[in-house]
C-alpha cells in the first residue's frame, strides 16, 4: 500500500432524492461542499442537499494546482484569502483528516524594474492588510530555492521577489472529501450523478430545482457550479459577468522532496510546486479563448515547459506524466462573485477563475453564514454581484497568479 | 536495452512481469540521469549510463543542455503503429502518409486537436498536422495480478518470444493462460500456483492472459478524425476480478487497498482512482485499468468506463516537450547599440528593451531641467490613419473633440473602454482634413491597433489604417535649450506648443511633435527607423557644447512625476475613470457619442470611492507602492514616488480609497504626507510652452 | 545575409491595390486586401486617401528556397507555399516570400537581433 | 492545439491570434444604463456555437469573424 491511499474518510451516500430540502446546493465541488459543511457544523442547518452532476470534486476542485495563498492585490481580497488561508491551516485538526496541507512559502519573481515595482507594492499592500509578504532580493531567493537560475537563462534575470511565507499546498481531492465527509456526518445529503435540468421559478423567486431524478423544492438554492453556472443562471433569466476559459496544467512523475517553495513568475506566466507525493505540478495562464473543452493542447505544454525551464532549468530531465485542463469562470475584474443574485431564493458563488481552490473554506464559511442569517457577511460584502452596477469592481488581474 | 539487461541476467527493476511492449512500469531504469525510462523502449548504446531506479528517484541537481528539436510536418494521414494492420492502413491510405513505429523508437506521445499527432523519435520531437489519424497501436498483454507478481522471472508471452528470438534461453519456462493464484519464490520466481490450484515449480513463468487494446490515443482523440484498426480496435473484455495482490504497480496499490476505499464509499471509477492513486503513475493505467474496471463490475457498478485518457501516452521529459518553443521575443529600438555605447543599463519595459539609466543619473535629470537632453521614445505607439470617415471614427474613439483640431495641431487624449475606464493615452495630430497621426503608450500600441481596427469595422467606416510603431523611430529633444539644438539641426521654425510640423533635422525627414511630458520644452522627432542612429549621433554631437546628456526611463519617471503626469498601467488601475484620475476635462460629455460615454454618464452619478491624488513629503521617497495611513488605518497606496531634486522634496501620486473629502492626518513610511495639487513643478506650464 | 529593407508601404482601397502594376524587378507583397509592401520600386495607387510611406522598419534575409524550407520545418508550425506567407516563425511575427533563389524572410527590424539568434 | 484559418493568411495555431468577443445584449434590456452595464460586464458565455472575432496578431493584423463551438473548439 502506498502511504497516499485515503484510509480514513468515510462517505455515506443517501438512498433517494427527496422532493424538498431547506437548502439545495448545486455543485459538489469544494465550494458547494464547504458551504454545506459549514451550514451543518456552524449553523445547525442540516436539511441540505448537494446536487452533483458527476462525482464529487470532478470539476475544477479536482483539476487545479492546489496553491493556497493570500497575497492579493486589493485589500478586500487580501482579507478574504487570509481568512481562507487560516481556515486551511486548521482544517486537518478540525476534520481529523489528512489533507496534505503543507506550508512552503511562495515566491513571485520579478525580472525587470517594472516587475520589482509591482512585487514591492504587493508586499507593502499585503503587509498592511495582514497577509505576511516581504520583498526579498536574489540572495534570499537563492537561499529559499537554490534551484532557481538567478540569471533566468540570460533572458529573465532574477532581480527580486515578493515572498509569502504562509503560501501552502494541499491535496485538492482530500479537501473535497474531508468537507464532504464532515457534511455527510452532520446530515447533509450529497447526490452524485444528478443533472440539473432547470430551476423552479415563481415570479421573481426561485423555489427549487428540476433534476433528471425529479423536482426538488428548496428554501434557498445556491449555485456553486464551475463552468456551467452561466447556463443554470440563465434558467432563471439571470445574466452573469462570467466567461469560461480553459486553464491547463501538467504534472511529472514523482520524485523525492526537493523543490521546497512554490515558484511563480508573473512575467513568465507559470508556477511550479512539488506535491506531497513528489510530483512537480506546473500551471500557467488561462487559454485566451473562452471554451468548455477539456482537451489539452501541445502548444500549452510546450510553451509552459519552455517558460518554466527559463527559471528552473533543473526540471529539464523530469518526465511529464500527464496534462489536463479545467474550466475557469473569469469575471471582468478577476475577482469572484458571491452572494445574492437579484432573484429571491437564489444565491451564487462563482467567478472562481484560477483562484478557487484557495478560497474553498472562506467561501464556504461566508456563504453558509449568508444562508443562515440572510445577511451578507462583511468579509464578502464587496464581492457581491451588485459591485458592477455600483462601479466598485475589485480589479485584481495582477493577482490571478498567472497574469 | 531491457533485452540487453535481461541477457546479462539483470531484471531492470529487480522484479515484476516484463512485457517489452512499453505498457507497464516494470522495466523502468534511470538512463543518463533521467528516471522513469522504460528500458524496453530505448535502444542500448555504448556509453549510456544505466542505473537501477529507486521507487522515488531524487530530483536532479542540475540539467544538461538539451539538443532536442521539434520538427513540424504535414500529411493527409498519420498512422500510429506499424504492425500488420498499421502497415496495411499506411499502404491503403489516400494521399501523403506519415507513420510512427514504436519498434523503431518512434512513440506517439499525444493526439491533439487538428488532428495533430506529436511523437518522440530518435531524431527528435515531431509534430504532424493531418486530416486523419489511424490508431494501430495494437493491444497490451494482460499482467498477472496476484501475490508474488513483483518477482523476477515472469514474462508475458510476447516478451518471452522476443527474448527467445534474441537468443536468450528461458530454461524451464512454464506458460499459464489464466490469472494464477500466486507466484512463489524469493527474489526470483520458484513456482506458480495456477487458478486450479496446481503448484508448478519453475524459475521462469510465461503468462498468456489475453489482450487489452491500447486505446489511450483513441480515447484522447474522441471528437477528432480518428480511426482505429487491428488489435487496438478489439473489444475490451474484462479479466476476472482481482482478489489479491498488487493491482497498480506504479503506485503500489493492492486489492485490499481497493477494498478499503470501496468500503469507505469511494465507488466511482474516478474516486477509486483518486483515493488510491491507482492508474496515476508511469503507465497511466496501462496495467491496472482492466482490473479496476473488472473490480468495479464485480461490485455491481454497471460497465465502468475507462478513465479519461490524457496526454502523454508515452512519456517525454520537460526538456523534450519544450523543444521548438521560443520564449516571447524582446524588441530593440534602432538606438539600442547607441545606448550600450553610452553605457546605459538596459531594462525591459513591456516588450521593449529601453535604457533605464545612463552612467550619470544626475546629469540625466539636470540636463533636461537646465540644458538639453535626448530621450529614445521610439517605443511609442504610432499610427497613421486617413479616409473619408476618419473624423467620424476618431470622434467615436476619443472622449475629447477631434473635428475642431486644425491642420498642424496636436491634442492630448485619453482612450476609454466601453466601461468608461482609461485604456491608454496619447496624442492626436491632424495632418490634413482627412489624415491624422496618432500616438499611444509603448505598452498600449499593440492593443491600440486592434482597438482602432475593430471599431472602424464595427461602425463600418471608410478609413485606411497603418500602424507605424515598428517602422518609425522617435527621439525626444527636451530641455530649455531644445530649441537651440533643433536650430543647429536646420529647423528655424519649430512647432508651437501642441503643434507639429514636418521638417528635416540634420537632413533627416522628421515629424516634429511638440508637447511636454518632462515639463520642459520638448520636441519629439518621429523619423524613419533607418535614420535613427544618424539623427541621434548628429543631435548628440551638436548638443555636446550645450551640455546635452541623454536621459533614460528612470529619470523620465521623476521628470514626469514632478509634472504630475500619470502613466497608464503604473498609476492608473483597471477601473480608472477620468473622474477617479482627476481628468474629467479630458472627457467631453457634451459630444454626441464616444466609446465609454454612456458608462461615464452612469458612473458619474455614483459616489466617488477613490481618487488618484498628488502628495508630497519631506525627505527621501518611499517605495512605489507604499501604503498611505490615516493613523493606524490603511487608506490608500502610493503608485509613484520620487525625490524631486528641483523641488527638494518628495512628490508622489497615490490612490486615496477612503471618503474623498480633504484627507488629513495621512502618513506614509512613518512620516507625514500632505495632499498637494499637481503639477508640482511649473504648475502653469510656462516652461513647457516657452 | 541580413539586409535592411528599403520598402514602400501602401494602404489603400482593395480595388485600388488590385489595379496596381509594378515594374519587373519590383516585389509587391500583398499583406492584406488593403495593404501592400513594395520592395525595389515606385508605386502609384488610385486612392486619394491612400497612405503611401517609405517603410524602413524591416530587415530581410535571403535564402535559396530549399534551404529556407528545410529551416522552417524547425521554426514554424504552418505549411509554406509559393509567394507570401505570414505567421509565427521562431516565436515572432515574420513574412516569408518563397520564390526560388529570391526567397526571403522578413521581420520587423526591432526583432532583427532576436531573429538572427533563433534562426541558426 | 486549436487551429484557426485566417481568410488572408491561412491555417495557423491559436497562438498566432487574439480573441475578440462580440457582445450580445438581450433586446429586453432597454434602459440605457442597464444596457450599458450589461454590455460592459455581463457575458452570454455561449455553450455551443459562438460567433466571435479573431485578430491575426502574427500575420496580416486584421480581424475576421468565425463561428466556433465552445464545447469542442471546432470552427463551424
Amino acid at each position: 500500500m502506498n502511504e497516499f491511499v485515503e484510509s480514513r474518510v468515510r462517505l455515506t451516500w443517501p438512498d433517494r432524492l427527496r422532493s424538498e430540502y431547506d437548502v439545495v446546493i448545486l455543485g459538489g465541488g469544494g465550494h458547494g461542499l464547504a458551504t454545506a459543511y459549514y451550514l451543518a457544523t456552524r449553523h445547525g442547518i442540516r436539511d441540505v442537499a448537494v446536487i452533483e452532476r458527476g462525482y464529487i470534486g470532478s470539476g475544477n476542485s479536482g483539476r487545479n494546482t492546489t496553491v493556497i495563498r493570500a497575497n492579493y492585490g486589493v485589500p478586500e481580497a487580501i482579507r478574504f484569502y487570509q481568512r481562507s488561508l487560516e481556515l486551511f491551516q486548521g482544517l486537518e485538526e478540525e476534520t481529523g483528516r489528512w489533507i496534505m496541507h503543507k506550508e512552503k512559502g511562495l515566491l513571485w519573481i520579478a525580472h525587470t524594474e517594472m516587475g520589482l515595482r509591482a512585487e514591492r507594492a504587493r508586499a507593502a499592500l499585503n503587509h498592511a492588510y495582514g497577509a505576511e509578504t516581504v520583498f526579498i532580493g536574489p540572495d534570499e531567493i537563492n537561499e529559499i530555492c537554490p534551484q532557481i537560475d538567478l540569471a533566468g537563462g540570460g533572458r529573465y534575470p532574477v532581480m527580486g521577489a515578493s515572498y509569502h511565507p504562509r503560501g501552502a499546498t494541499a491535496r485538492h481531492d482530500r479537501v473535497v472529501w474531508a468537507l464532504a465527509e464532515g457534511a455527510m456526518q452532520n446530515g447533509v445529503e450529497v447526490h452524485q450523478n444528478t443533472t440539473v435540468t432547470g430551476l423552479k421559478v415563481s415570479g421573481d423567486r426561485v423555489t427549487g430545482v428540476k433534476t433528471e431524478r425529479g423536482d426538488i423544492s428548496a428554501g434557498v438554492v445556491m449555485m456553486a457550479l464551475g463552468g456551467q453556472v452561466t447556463m443554470v443562471a440563465s434558467m432563471a433569466g439571470l445574466r452573469l459577468p462570467i466567461r469560461s476559459h480553459p486553464l491547463q496544467a501538467f504534472v511529472t512523475n514523482h520524485y523525492q522532496p526537493g523543490l521546497d517553495a512554490i515558484v511563480a513568475s508573473t512575467e513568465l506566466l507559470f508556477y511550479a510546486s512539488q506535491t506531497a507525493r513528489g510530483e512537480i505540478l506546473i500551471g500557467a495562464e488561462i487559454d485566451r479563448q473562452p471554451s468548455y473543452s477539456y482537451r489539452s493542447s501541445y502548444g500549452f505544454l510546450s510553451s509552459c515547459a519552455g517558460r518554466a525551464l527559463a527559471l528552473l532549468p533543473f526540471l529539464a530531465d523530469l518526465r511529464v506524466l500527464r496534462q489536463w485542463a479545467g474550466i475557469c469562470d473569469m469575471t471582468p475584474d478577476y475577482s469572484p462573485v458571491m452572494g445574492p443574485t437579484g432573484r429571491e431564493g437564489l444565491l451564487v458563488t462563482t467567478g472562481w477563475g484560477t483562484w478557487g481552490f484557495k478560497a474553498i473554506p472562506a467561501g464556504g464559511e461566508a456563504m453558509a453564514q449568508l444562508i443562515a442569517t440572510g445577511e451578507m457577511p462583511e468579509l464578502i460584502a464587496p464581492f457581491g454581484l451588485d459591485r458592477f452596477a455600483r462601479d466598485l469592481p475589485l480589479s485584481d488581474r495582477g493577482s490571478a497568479g498567472t497574469q | 536495452m531491457a533485452v540487453a539487461l535481461l541477457r546479462q541476467g539483470i531484471h531492470p527493476r529487480g522484479g515484476g512481469c516484463i512485457c517489452l511492449g512499453g505498457d507497464c512500469p516494470n522495466c523502468v531504469v534511470e538512463v543518463d540521469g533521467v528516471a522513469y525510462v522504460r528500458s524496453c523502449q530505448v535502444a542500448a548504446r555504448p556509453a549510456l549510463e544505466v542505473a537501477r531506479q529507486t521507487d522515488t528517484p531524487r530530483l536532479p541537481d542540475e540539467s544538461r543542455p538539451l539538443e532536442t528539436e521539434l520538427r513540424t510536418a504535414f500529411a493527409d494521414v498519420v498512422v500510429v503503429g506499424q504492425g500488420e494492420s498499421g502497415l496495411a492502413a499506411a499502404r491503403d491510405a489516400d494521399g501523403t502518409v506519415i507513420s510512427f513505429d514504436a519498434h523503431r523508437g518512434e512513440e506517439a506521445i499525444g493526439l491533439y486537436a487538428g488532428p495533430t499527432v506529436v511523437a518522440k523519435t530518435p531524431a527528435g520531437m515531431v509534430s504532424v498536422q493531418c486530416s486523419r489519424v489511424v490508431v494501430a497501436t495494437g493491444a497490451a498483454e494482460e499482467q498477472p495480478i496476484c501475490p508474488g507478481s513483483e518477482l523476477d522471472g515472469i514474462f508475458t508471452k510476447r516478451a518471452a518470444e522476443s527474448l527467445r528470438a534474441a537468443g536468450i534461453d528461458l530454461g524451464d519456462a512454464v506458460t499459464i493462460d489464466e490469472q494464477p493464484q500466486r507466484f512463489e519464490g524469493s527474489g526470483r520466481v520458484e513456482a506458480v500456483v495456477t487458478a486450479a490450484g496446481d503448484r508448478i515449480a519453475a524459475s521462469t513463468v510465461v503468462v498468456d492472459l489475453g489482450l487489452h487494446p491500447r486505446s489511450g490515443l483513441l480515447r484522447m482523440g474522441q471528437g477528432l478524425e480518428v480511426e482505429v484498426v487491428g488489435d487496438a480496435a478489439l473489444t475490451d473484455s474484462l479479466p476476472p476480478p482481482p482478489t489479491e495482490g498488487v493491482v497498480c504497480p506504479c503506485s503500489d496499490v493492492t486489492v485490499s487497498d481497493l477494498e478499503a476505499v470501496w468500503d469507505r464509499g469511494f465507488r466511482e471509477m474516478e474516486l477509486l482512482k483518486r483515493a488510491t492513486l491507482a492508474g496515476t503513475g508511469t503507465c497511466q493505467g496501462g496495467v491496472c485499468l482492466p482490473h479496476l474496471r473488472s473490480y468495479l463490475a464485480a461490485k455491481g457498478v454497471s460497465t465502468p468506463a475507462p478513465f479519461t485518457a490524457r496526454p502523454l501516452t508515452r512519456q517525454a521529459t520537460i526538456g523534450e516537450v519544450a523543444a521548438g518553443y521560443d520564449l516571447p521575443p524582446f524588441r530593440r529600438t534602432a538606438l539600442h547599440d547607441e545606448h550600450l555605447r553610452l553605457g546605459a543599463t538596459m531594462d525591459r519595459f513591456g516588450a521593449w528593451w529601453r535604457p533605464w539609466r545612463y552612467p550619470d543619473p544626475e546629469a540625466e535629470y539636470w540636463s533636461v531641467r537646465e540644458r538639453v537632453s535626448l530621450g529614445d521614445v521610439s517605443t511609442l505607439g504610432k499610427m497613421e490613419i486617413s479616409g473619408p470617415d476618419v473624423v467620424a471614427l476618431l470622434e467615436k474613439l476619443y472622449p475629447c473633440r477631434v473635428a475642431d483640431l486644425k491642420d498642424g495641431q496636436v491634442r492630448y487624449a485619453l482612450l476609454l473602454d466601453e466601461r468608461g475606464y482609461v485604456l491608454d493615452d496619447g496624442l492626436i495630430c491632424r495632418l490634413s482634413e482627412h489624415r491624422f497621426y496618432l500616438t499611444f503608450t509603448s505598452g498600449g500600441a499593440s492593443f491600440a491597433e486592434m482597438w482602432v481596427r475593430d471599431w472602424a469595422e464595427t461602425f463600418d467606416l471608410d478609413v485606411r489604417i497603418l500602424d507605424r510603431t515598428m517602422s518609425l523611430g522617435a527621439i525626444n529633444v527636451t530641455g530649455p535649450l531644445a530649441r537651440e539644438l533643433l536650430r543647429r539641426g536646420g529647423v528655424d521654425s519649430p512647432p508651437a506648443y501642441l503643434a507639429h510640423v514636418d521638417a528635416a533635422v540634420f537632413g533627416v525627414e522628421c515629424r516634429i511633435v511638440r508637447l511636454s511630458f518632462t515639463g520642459e520644452v520638448s520636441f519629439e522627432l518621429h523619423h524613419p527607423f533607418s535614420d535613427s542612429v544618424e539623427l541621434w549621433r548628429r543631435l548628440e554631437e551638436a548638443g555636446a557644447d550645450l551640455g546635452s546628456y541623454p536621459h533614460g526611463l528612470d529619470a523620465l519617471f521623476t521628470l514626469r512625476l514632478e509634472k504630475g503626469h500619470f502613466i497608464v498601467g503604473m498609476d492608473s488601475e483597471y477601473d480608472s475613470t477620468p473622474r477617479r484620475l482627476g481628468l474629467e476635462w479630458a472627457a467631453r460629455l457634451s459630444k454626441p457619442d464616444f466609446v465609454g460615454k454612456q458608462a461615464l454618464l452612469r458612473t458619474n452619478r455614483l459616489p466617488l470611492n477613490k481618487r488618484l491624488l498628488g502628495w508630497e513629503m519631506d525627505g527621501p521617497a518611499p517605495i512605489e507602492g507604499a501604503i498611505l495611513w490615516q493613523v493606524a488605518t490603511p487608506v490608500g497606496q502610493v503608485t509613484s514616488a520620487r525625490y524631486s531634486p528641483v523641488l527638494a522634496k518628495t512628490v508622489m501620486l497615490g490612490w486615496l480609497r477612503s471618503d474623498p473629502a480633504e484627507p488629513e492626518g495621512i502618513s506614509c513610511d512613518g512620516r507625514p504626507v500632505r495632499h498637494a495639487s499637481h503639477p508640482f513643478y511649473d504648475p502653469d506650464g510656462a516652461r513647457a510652452r516657452a | 545575409m541580413l539586409e535592411p529593407l528599403e520598402a514602400t508601404r501602401v494602404i489603400a482601397r482593395p480595388a485600388a491595390l488590385d489595379a496596381v502594376r509594378v515594374s519587373p524587378g519590383t516585389l509587391l507583397m500583398r499583406l492584406a486586401l488593403d495593404d501592400a509592401l513594395v520592395i525595389g520600386g515606385d508605386v502609384q495607387v488610385d486612392d486619394p486617401f491612400a497612405i503611401v510611406v517609405p517603410d524602413s522598419g524591416w530587415v530581410a534575409w535571403r535564402f535559396g528556397e530549399d534551404q529556407l524550407r528545410e529551416a522552417l520545418v524547425r521554426l514554424c508550425a504552418f505549411e509554406i507555399h509559393a509567394g507570401l506567407n505570414q505567421g509565427m516563425v521562431a516565436g515572432l511575427p515574420a513574412k516569408i516570400w518563397i520564390d526560388g533563389d529570391r526567397s526571403l524572410v522578413i521581420v520587423a527590424a526591432a526583432y532583427a537581433a532576436e531573429f538572427e539568434e533563433r534562426f541558426r | 492545439m486549436l487551429y484557426l484559418t485566417c481568410p488572408n493568411c491561412g491555417r495557423r495555431t491559436v497562438e498566432e491570434f487574439r480573441y475578440g468577443e462580440i457582445p450580445t445584449i438581450p433586446e429586453s434590456i432597454t434602459d440605457p444604463d442597464a444596457r450599458d452595464l450589461d454590455r460592459g460586464f455581463m457575458r452570454t458565455n455561449p455553450f455551443g456555437p459562438s460567433v466571435e472575432r479573431w485578430f491575426h496578431d502574427y500575420g496580416c493584423r486584421r480581424w475576421f469573424t468565425v463561428t466556433r463551438d465552445t464545447t469542442t473548439d471546432e470552427v463551424l
